[in-house]
């Protein structure tokens, strides 16, 4: 075990995978030469050379789909999308194309390709550079989203992503950049569709996802001094969902709070939320809540803070369920 | 292949073309056809140059009016026909129907009912074939009012660049649904944005069968030597209307008729007769063969069993 | 009071805005000289000429824009995205331009817009030409997402759309347009934000919008023969949403189910599931159902009804929760 | 305004438009600045080009460098640095910064963070105008990098198609973030896409103010008489970071002197004194005056009450 950073781990993970085959390639606005806008393919073009991690023009759309092809045919592209924010640019060719190749080729064409991309807040740059999107994706029959919280995590779960057979949606929080932890010296993946209980408990389930997983671990640290003792559930994929874990967490603790950064409205959340009631309600004793983004874009520097949930919020909510 | 059996070669994929095409109306006016049909009448020269100029290695990353290169570059009637059909049979088991015709065998990709989000998926395959250093080329299609997408931009400006092989093939039809091309465009020639991109646009006239194959080779030929892409528009023009039951009442008919008298089929068949590379017995047997094929192909189509509902839930992941 | 059909009542609310203001202006594909693609504009372009009704090229992100651009400066800019699949090429001028400019103008710039949208199954033409995607656009503070289920709101509705400061998704089911129904003579207009009680009832609430209220009711029929009275509430304007109506009549039934068309996960009854279990858990006497589109892309051809909501379902579940 | 007062008022916009950004920098680097700021010398004669060549009434729908036209076009120097500062005093309450700076007085228009999407937006406006049928023109400018996104082949095609009141401006200032333009597109001349729209592309030396104004002004009252709209790539370089902390490992140093021995703020004046047209004392004066602008705008932002956070909950609907 080595503690690195986030933002490293995804680097060891494109580099190890690009190192074991070929096919893997990719592509992205500064992702060459220069090493990323955010470092995270340092090092990488100058081992594997201009055509496997390329330097593209700014065309969202066009690169998207240059994946889609160069899947179709048995390539294993990874493109960057520089903010989340700009997947609006991507998103016909990830919804209506790649999503949608292998069921309407009748299961002969399959789509392997990754769309990494860099959600949320902590940069405080305002409305076009800090959302987290996921809920348009996870909307999608075909794709699949990943959305890791950890170093440790998102190595495996890029990995397991570039291997995968389908579109992915891998989405990295740059809140988690310099975040350090465990990451094994040895090769490993993280299958997608696992979650993973990042802390233990039987009072209140806490199901949440990529940054807001590390205030829900603190909520839970503050909680158990209080006395209750939360369960923190990280999905890590968003799609497949494990609603197995999920379920029998909620069995065990009959409370249940999904916590993202993501608008409340329509987010991830209420998937969740809405399998929890469905699956669950005799056994829920307060009803499921959300703690998320708050329904307006998303304003320029430290006021973005009130806008996404909040460690205090998550620790009130949890009391109120509680008592 | 000696110049005789090209031109019969030719002349076979074209009839072939315009007649499934004849077989496919009366199966929809039957309803026999799930979805929509866009008849590619006009276009046949295209896609049997194309896919004549093309080797069988080489990728198509079609439009909706493509069926002529389907055909003409193996893809058996039987399986396009029970595809539109909604037959198990077709090629991608009678889920996707007319616009969403896809083969690994003869390298058709990219389902195309969104206008312009192919060129971005040809790219795609022409740049992973330069990454992996062989010599497949891929052929892009797309129409004249397609090509104010977004994408064409981002695509050929990429494709230039990196010097991909790719050939784009504008298919000018001068219509777009139900309006003229004027209404899309301030220019005439679509092949006069290739220059903005610092590669080569060239025309070709595609009721001129010779030419139009000529132009292809051309440009796939020097895409496959590593000279990058080229940008092609065959001008034509939709002899029928946007799709099947589309009254047309925009269409002048002096203009139909003046390109009516210079269908290519008619055309091509008289220039074999007249320059005695082939005779009309010769000829016949050729034209009933295809009948032949179609036959079989509708037969074939009809008796197959529909897509089953339950399989309607498959194959959403790999 | 007429009888016209869904499509009329489009093309009339059109017309009578056209007439009323002369900001307001039509742009999409065939729009123009040809009346539609459907038909919906048929005579305006005589009316108002082709300035007014513009027909333009193949540039769904260009004309999203373009109204986007016009609202801004005072015009009432109406687009139409012939196809809602094709929508995914217009969604980065609503979510990122449209729907953010009056909060980041800091309230000095409204972008009065309506973007029109036909959406969903009927036409059995398959992946992309079926597709119902509101759930995208609830999901983004500053758009306004309306879904109409007859003539007689089609047309009221569009037109307080047109009338409205905001970016407003307009959706039309393709399988509403035959439709007929009483419109009055005299002009009228609905506002949004108001959902409406479709048919009343005591056992159970059937939430509901577009062509699914229609299903909705034809299973409320049925479910009253069995001694089950069934409320239909039909929502017609998702955002913003009319929670009080929603929640009167689950505080009356104590049961609920909402059924859309769209992709069951992460569809917007996921949100209207979500609130009420948030807000009304101890009044459940079952958990809220979600009865939608299945988790596929949609099949060519008759297939597709089986994958969309059918009135047999709405049955089954109904009595499930009744009894 | 005889050319005197027309070179000073020049002069005078130019050395606001460099020294608001000295002031902006020594601000950043104090972290009073919120979010990121993009550097625009090398920008700075576009800017008061266009805005000296605009009327009061015409729009800009900028992109992320053109701070020169906001201040030149009458946006104040305090209202500018408030903005950027998140101050409730500034254009947009402080809730926008410097990437989203709109102002209807001064006829600013179009939030910039998405590069590409305010291509779209400028049509419609000139849309709008033209409906309307009064003689306003807007400007919109971008990048060279920018303009590879689909947005821009769109937006091209129905200006020129509607022949609609508007200036296209590339802004081509070598750099797309930390690559050269060289890896984004294979021609020198973004000028060069304009003959695939047939409209006129014409290319301005950004480090040479007279003619940059000169251009700019034949594009404008060209489109105000309704002769449709110009593409001017204005060449330019971009003498600072990406953004102000970007440490600039890709920069040719050799190449960058070049360009600052050109610089058109130092040789302006220099002209205006080689000419005769000013006197040493004059432009001190002038500067002087400027500086006192600045540090009036300086002392209002930073006096300025910072956006409150239960303010960034409204104005989500109008
Ligand atoms: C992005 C998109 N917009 C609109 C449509 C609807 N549509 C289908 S075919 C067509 C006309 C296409 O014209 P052109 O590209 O010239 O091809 P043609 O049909 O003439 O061969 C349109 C507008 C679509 N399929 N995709
Ligand atoms: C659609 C989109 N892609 C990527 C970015 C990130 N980005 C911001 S500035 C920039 C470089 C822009 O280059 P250019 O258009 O030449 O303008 P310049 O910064 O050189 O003035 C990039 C890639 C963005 N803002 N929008
Ligand atoms: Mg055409
Ligand atoms: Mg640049």
């Amino acid at each position: 075990m080595t503690k690195i950073n986030f933002r490293w781990a995804i680097t060891h993970a494109l580099d190890e995978e690009l190192a074991r085959d070929d096919k893997v390639f990719l592509v992205g606005q500064d992702v060459g030469e220069s090493g990323g806008v955010f470092g995270l393919t340092r090092g990488l073009y100058e081992k594997y050379g201009g055509w496997r991690v390329k330097d593209t023009p700014i065309s969202e759309e066009g690169i998207t789909g240059l994946a889609v092809g160069a899947g179709m045919i048995g390539h294993r592209p990874v493109v960057e999308i520089m903010y989340m924010d700009f997947i609006s640019l991507a998103i016909e060719q990830l919804a209506n194309q790649a999503a949608k190749t292998f069921y309407v080729s009748g299961g002969k064409i399959k789509v392997p390709m990754v769309v990494r991309t860099l959600a949320g807040g902590g940069f405080k740059a305002g409305i076009h550079h800090s959302q987290s999107l996921e809920s348009w994706f996870t909307h999608i029959p075909g794709l699949k989203v990943v959305y890791p919280s950890t170093p440790y995590d998102v190595k495996g779960l890029l990995k397991s992503s570039i291997r995968d057979d389908n579109p992915v949606v891998f989405i990295e929080h740059k809140g988690l950049f310099s975040l350090k932890g465990e990451v094994p010296d040895e090769e490993y993946t993280i299958p997608l569709g696992k979650a993973d209980i990042k802390r233990e408990g039987s009072d209140v389930t806490i199901i949440s996802y990529g940054k807001s997983v590390h205030q829900s671990l603190e909520a839970a640290e503050a909680l158990a001094e209080e006395g209750i003792c939360a369960e923190v559930i990280d999905l890590r994929t968003l799609v497949p969902l494990d609603k197995e874990t999920i379920l029998k967490s909620v069995e065990k603790t009959n409370r249940a709070m999904v916590v993202y950064e993501a608008t409340k409205e329509s987010g991830f959340g209420a998937e969740v939320s809405s399998i929890i009631s469905e699956e669950l309600i005799y056994d829920l004793d307060a009803p499921v809540r959300r703690i998320a983004g708050a329904f307006t874009p998303i304003p320029l520097g430290d006021a973005e803070d009130a806008h996404f949930p909040t460690v205090e919020e998550i620790i009130k909510v949890a009391k109120e369920m509680c008592y | 292949m000696d110049m005789k059996e090209f031109k019969l070669n030719y002349y076979e994929k074209l009839y072939l073309a315009r007649h499934f095409e004849d077989e496919l109306m009366k199966l929809f006016a039957d309803n026999k056809v799930v979805g929509w049909i866009h008849s590619n009448k006009g276009h046949e020269v295209i896609g049997v140059s194309l896919a004549l100029a093309m080797k069988s290695h080489d990728y198509i990353v079609p439009h909706h009016r493509d069926r002529p290169a389907y055909l003409a570059k193996g893809l058996s009637a039987k399986s396009l026909l029970a595809e539109i059909m909604g037959k198990t049979t077709g090629c991608c088991g009678g889920i996707g129907g007319e616009l969403h015709i896809m083969d690994v065998e003869t390298r058709i990709y990219g389902p195309t009912g969104v206008l312009g989000s192919n060129l971005p998926i040809a790219l795609g395959i022409a740049y992973a074939n330069k990454l992996a250093g062989n010599d497949h080329v891929v052929v892009c299609n797309f129409g004249e009012g397609g090509s104010n997408r977004g994408s064409f931009h981002e695509v050929l400006n990429m494709a230039a660049l990196w010097s991909l092989p790719i050939v784009f093939v504008c298919e000018n039809n001068k219509f777009v649904e139900f309006t003229p091309m004027q209404k899309h465009m301030n220019i005439e020639d679509v092949a006069r944005r290739a220059s903005g991109y610092d590669i080569e646009g060239i025309i070709a006239d595609a009721f001129n069968p010779m030419e139009t194959y000529e132009t292809f080779k051309y440009a796939i030929e020097k895409a496959r030597r590593g000279d990058g892409p080229t940008l092609v528009e065959a001008k034509t023009y939709r002899l029928d209307g946007h799709y099947e039951g589309d009254p047309m009442k925009y269409r002048d008919e002096e203009e139909k008729k003046y390109w009516l008298e210079r269908d290519p089929i008619i055309g091509f068949k008289a220039s074999l007769l007249n320059e005695s590379i082939a005779n009309e017995s010769e000829l016949e047997s050729l034209e009933a063969s295809v009948h032949q094929v179609l036959k079989e192909a509708v037969e074939f189509a009809l008796k197959s069993e529909p897509l089953k509902v339950s399989d309607t839930f498959k194959n959403v992941y790999a």
